[in-house]
């Protein structure tokens, strides 16, 4: 069983993310599970989501204490909320950030993975909503998920012109990854 | 062997079509978290059409069970939901409606009680609906919740029952979760779920009172009655749990539910979405050889004494995970276990008080309670008080 | 012409001379058997539901104290969505019930725009449990929880306007009665069925116990009230006044004299002025809602 | 008889309850002074008058003596008359 932690803003989509995830997962055949940290998402605060993947049935309701993926939406985010807490030394931290895995000095065992989801979300959608960018990168760093399930669960979510939009970032995060992969 | 549709869903969503796929009536609630996602659920499936009902979103909890309670005495079948405040609000309704034998199904999104104010989930709130009259089932996750719903409305409206049954289902860690739920076609609920059919009803064509007074000489009449019928549902529970396992292939237990307890030494007991942690605990645990299970209480009330007496009796030793305190006792489940356990050469009890207000119970946390329990059979002698499972002692 | 058919059975344990039992057995007479009554918890629930001794001869709920309003919405929903909505759905309940604790419930009632005829019957303070006071107790009544006493002249707050307050929803039909004209309070309540939405109707009610009078002037009492002002007897469709009962009005005295409730107003030193306070009430209720009949035309006829 | 669910009873059960032996006084008619107005019948609490052939009847079965009738009658046609029992 894997286990995926998502920080991220109160309107930044983590919780849509863990969903569409756990959608696209369960596609592929396997087991998923995705919640949000108890208690109320406010706007704009700090906010995580939860996504458990495996071979059998989840039954397993405590919260995820030692992830082997974080996935950090927002760079602001690292002066307020320990993204690395608990993270698996081989496991891995995927930032939304244009500055290189150096410039960002975390201090961790793990593998770092820096990707500008928000430009690509700007070309393609033209406004800064970056999780299925997001989900694009993830999936080709780490093989979890298949584009193939992920593009349905994305257009489950984003019916219509909008779902096309966000599989096209998707599309295009996944292939810029597997590029510099 | 009906094959059903399964797909990623909230938990509250689950429900929701639960409630769509009984073909209710009547809905009435008020928003309080984290109960909301399925009024609003519900409110989008009759906006829609898709469920035709009438939806009365009102003035308080009180009045949506009120509302339930005036039209399920009308004939139809009728739901409400809240957690919480709001269950407590309408603790008064539900005495009333139990004692008068109308069958309303009832969701418990359970949360804490305030104050301290919380909107973390335990058992707190419906915990104290114990002596209300009403049938009420604990369930572990999404798929529980879809499936007992279903099965709530056919037990309590069995003419042989008539009693409104209570839904526990935790808040957050299944109201919020999403998780793969198998949902049935609609022509196969309906095969296993008839139409509301009342014994009685405000009809004008035939009038009744409802709501009479009785007096000294007929009230602990009424009670005793009332009582009887709750003895008379435990059968209820099994029959249509075991029915909606063999048409839907379902099995989440009737009364209760066994895991791994043939041969356990030590047997966890507990209600709600803990289970699920727990039977994943007992699975590593046991390839350990530590001979421990699980014996999960899907129906709080009536209180299924005799199976657990046959499942118990086993063990050398029991803990007992309570996710609700009476304060200044202890655990409300173990109260009921060790009562069941009475007069009996059986295990000891141990009490363990576990996620209340949201504190997370770990596969870790269960490890040490079972480490306890395996002192007490080796006979070390260990503190006999209910533990706070998780205590942060710094602060206390 | 008033149906002979008794749908409120006698053998009810109704105090005699009952206002409420008179007005409960009207108002059936009026609505016919096609009808579904819920009664929150008062004085009429408890003395005509007792087990398998109902005087309810039409289908009929007794819930809790304050949810008269959420039960019979609920029932209304359900006429709705069984195909039944031709059956009326009524409630009878007494001031405690309505005034004080089932207020919210009301309120959401008359918001949700049910189709539901609320019937209040106002006695004027909680007599099943003892004559304690409501808010709709009127200013200086005595009762067993504003007595008259050395530093008090009895109920010390004016009785709240609940018609007003149903006029203020937006409820489009609203109307007061009384025991005293039970035509007009049949009508009314024949009226409000046909209205498309929430109807509230106030019926005041006396009560010989708790008021204090002889048993034989539930209806002399209850005219008293409305020819001396204090209870004016009208008509709100749609927010406005409609319809007003005319009265040549009489001091309020008339009234208060012939009730124990009242008595120390009589009795003590200054009683003259709170009878004067309530006096003025009634004035302003004259004047405010024109009450007064005009008076007649005085004409001379000269011989030539 | 047996107790039924809930306390749901059948209508108009109250019959079986005759309030006559509450009156300490008796509502008299008299006949002559009677013309069937139906005042009486209309206020009755306790649905104890029917007027029959323009003549009002008492339903001392149920009548509880509260005086309403007597009270409101225009034409003085009914006189409380103190109970012997």
């Amino acid at each position: 069983m894997k286990e995926i932690r998502i920080h991220g803003r109160g309107g930044q989509g983590s919780v849509i993310t863990a969903e569409i995830f756990a959608i696209a997962a369960f596609e592929d055949g396997k087991y998923s599970q995705a919640f949000p940290r108890f208690g109320g998402e406010r706007r704009g605060a700090p906010v995580e989501a939860f996504i458990r993947i495996g071979d059998k049935p989840i039954r397993l309701k405590s919260q995820v204490y030692n992830p082997d993926y974080v996935i950090l939406q927002d760079t602001s985010l690292l002066q307020v909320v320990d993204v690395l807490q608990g993270l698996k030394p081989d496991g891995m931290i995927l930032v939304n950030t244009e500055k290189s895995p150096e410039e960002l000095g975390l201090q961790t065992q793990a593998q770092v993975i820096t990707f500008p989801a928000t430009q690509i979300a700007l070309e393609i959608l033209g406004a800064p909503i970056t999780n299925t960018a997001i989900m694009g990168a993830f999936l080709a760093a780490t093989d979890l998920i298949s584009m193939k399930s992920l593009e349905p669960a994305v257009r489950e979510k984003f019916p219509g012109d909008l779902g096309d939009k966000n599989v096209k970032a998707a599309r295009k995060a996944y292939e810029k990854m597997r590029e510099a992969l | 062997m009906t094959m059903g549709t399964k797909r990623v869903m909230e938990g509250s969503m689950a429900i929701a079509e639960a409630i769509k796929a009984a073909r209710v009536q009547v809905i009435s609630a008020y928003p309080i978290t984290p109960q909301t996602h399925v009024a609003e659920f519900l409110a989008e499936m009759v906006a829609n059409g898709e469920l035709e009902a009438e939806y009365l979103k009102v003035d308080a909890e009180f009045s949506a069970a009120s509302v339930v309670f005036g039209s399920a005495a009308t004939g139809a079948r009728s739901y409400t939901a809240s957690s919480s405040q709001g269950l407590l609000l309408m603790t008064e309704v539900l005495y009333n409606m139990a004692g008068m034998r109308i069958p309303v199904v009832i969701t418990g999104m359970n949360r804490s009680v305030s104050t301290p104010v919380s909107i973390q989930p335990d058992h707190q709130d419906t915990i104290t609906f114990r002596d209300t009259g009403m049938i009420q089932l604990y369930v572990e996750d999404s798929q529980d919740a879809y499936n007992t719903h279903i099965q709530a409305f056919k037990i309590g409206e069995d003419r042989d029952i008539l009693l409104p049954v209570l839904v526990a289902a935790d808040g957050w860690t299944i109201s919020h979760t999403f998780e793969p739920v198998e949902t049935f076609p609609q022509e196969e609920i309906d095969a296993f779920l008839p139409p509301y059919n009342p014994l009685y009803k405000l009809d004008p064509k035939e009038p009744v009172t409802f709501g009479a007074i009785a007096m000294a000489h007929n009230l602990m009449e009424f009670r005793y009655l009332h009582h009887q019928v709750m003895h008379h549902a435990k059968k209820k529970v099994e029959e249509v749990a075991r029915e909606f396992k063999e048409r839907f292939g379902q099995d989440y237990g009737g009364l209760i539910q066994e895991y791994r307890t043939d041969d356990a030494e030590v047997i966890l007991v507990a209600m709600g979405s803990l289970v699920g942690t727990l039977k994943d605990a007992v699975d590593e645990m046991r390839e350990t050889g530590t001979r421990v299970g699980v014996l999960k209480i899907r129906c709080y009330r009536p209180f299924p004494d005799e199976e657990i007496r046959r499942v118990l009796s086993r063990a050398r030793t029991v803990c007992v995970l309570d996710r609700s305190i009476s304060q200044g006792y202890g655990g409300p489940l173990t109260i009921d276990v060790k009562a069941a356990l009475h007069n009996q050469r059986g295990p000891q009890v141990l009490s363990f008080m576990a996620g209340l207000g949201g504190k997370d119970v770990t596969i870790e946390s269960v490890k040490g309670i079972v480490e306890k329990a395996q002192k007490v059979a080796d006979g070390i002698p260990v503190d006999e008080e209910p533990e706070f499972v998780n205590m942060n002692w710094n602060i206390v | 012409m008033i149906p002979e058919q008794e749908l409120f059975a006698p053998g009810h344990n109704a105090c005699a001379g009952c206002g409420p039992a008179a007005i409960a057995r009207l108002i059936l007479k009026a609505t016919g058997d096609n009808i579904i009554v819920v009664s929150p918890t008062g004085c009429l629930e408890t003395f005509s539901s007792l087990y398998d001794l109902s005087s309810w001869e039409v289908p009929w709920m007794h819930p809790l104290f304050e949810n008269g309003a959420s039960v019979a919405s609920g029932v209304e929903a359900a006429l709705r969505i069984l195909g039944k909505a031709d059956i009326p759905v009524i409630v009878i309940g007494g001031d405690g019930g309505t005034y004080d604790i089932g207020m919210g419930a009301l309120s959401g009632m008359f918001e949700r725009g049910h189709r539901i005829t609320y019937i209040c019957y106002d006695n004027e303070a909680y007599m099943n449990t003892g004559v304690q006071r409501s808010s709709a107790t009127p200013y200086a009544a005595a009762t067993t929880t504003t007595p008259f006493g050395r530093r008090s002249i009895g109920e010390d707050r004016p009785k709240k306007n609940l018609a007003a307050i149903a006029i203020a929803h937006d409820v489009p039909y609203v109307a007061t009665a009384s025991l005293a004209y039970p035509r007009d309070l049949m009508n009314k309540v024949k009226k409000s069925l046909t209205v498309d939405g929430p109807r509230f109707i106030l019926v005041h009610s006396p009560c010989p116990v708790g008021w204090g009078f002889d048993s034989a002037l539930t209806v002399e009492v209850s005219r008293l009230a409305v020819q001396t002002g204090l209870m004016p007897v009208y008509e709100a469709e749609n927010g406005e006044i409609t319809k007003v009962f005319k009265i040549i009005p009489r001091p309020v005295e008339d009234f208060l004299k012939v009730q124990r409730r009242f008595k120390h107003l009589f009795t003590s030193e200054e009683g003259r002025e709170q009878i004067e306070l309530i006096q003025a009430a009634a004035n302003e209720n004259i004047t405010k809602m024109g009450l007064a009949k005009e008076p007649g035309r005085k004409v001379k006829v000269d011989a030539s | 008889m047996k107790l039924n669910v809930g306390a749901v009873c059948g209508p108009g059960g109250s019959k079986k309850n005759k309030t006559g032996h509450w009156r300490s006084f008796r509502p008299k008619v008299d006949p002559e002074a009677c013309n069937g107005c139906g005042i009486c019948f209309m206020y009755c609490p306790d649905a104890s008058i029917k007027i029959v052939d323009k003549i009002c009847i008492i339903d001392y079965e149920y009548c509880k003596g509260c005086g309403i009738c007597a009270h409101e009658c225009p034409r003085d046609a009914i006189t409380m008359e103190e109970e012997r029992k």
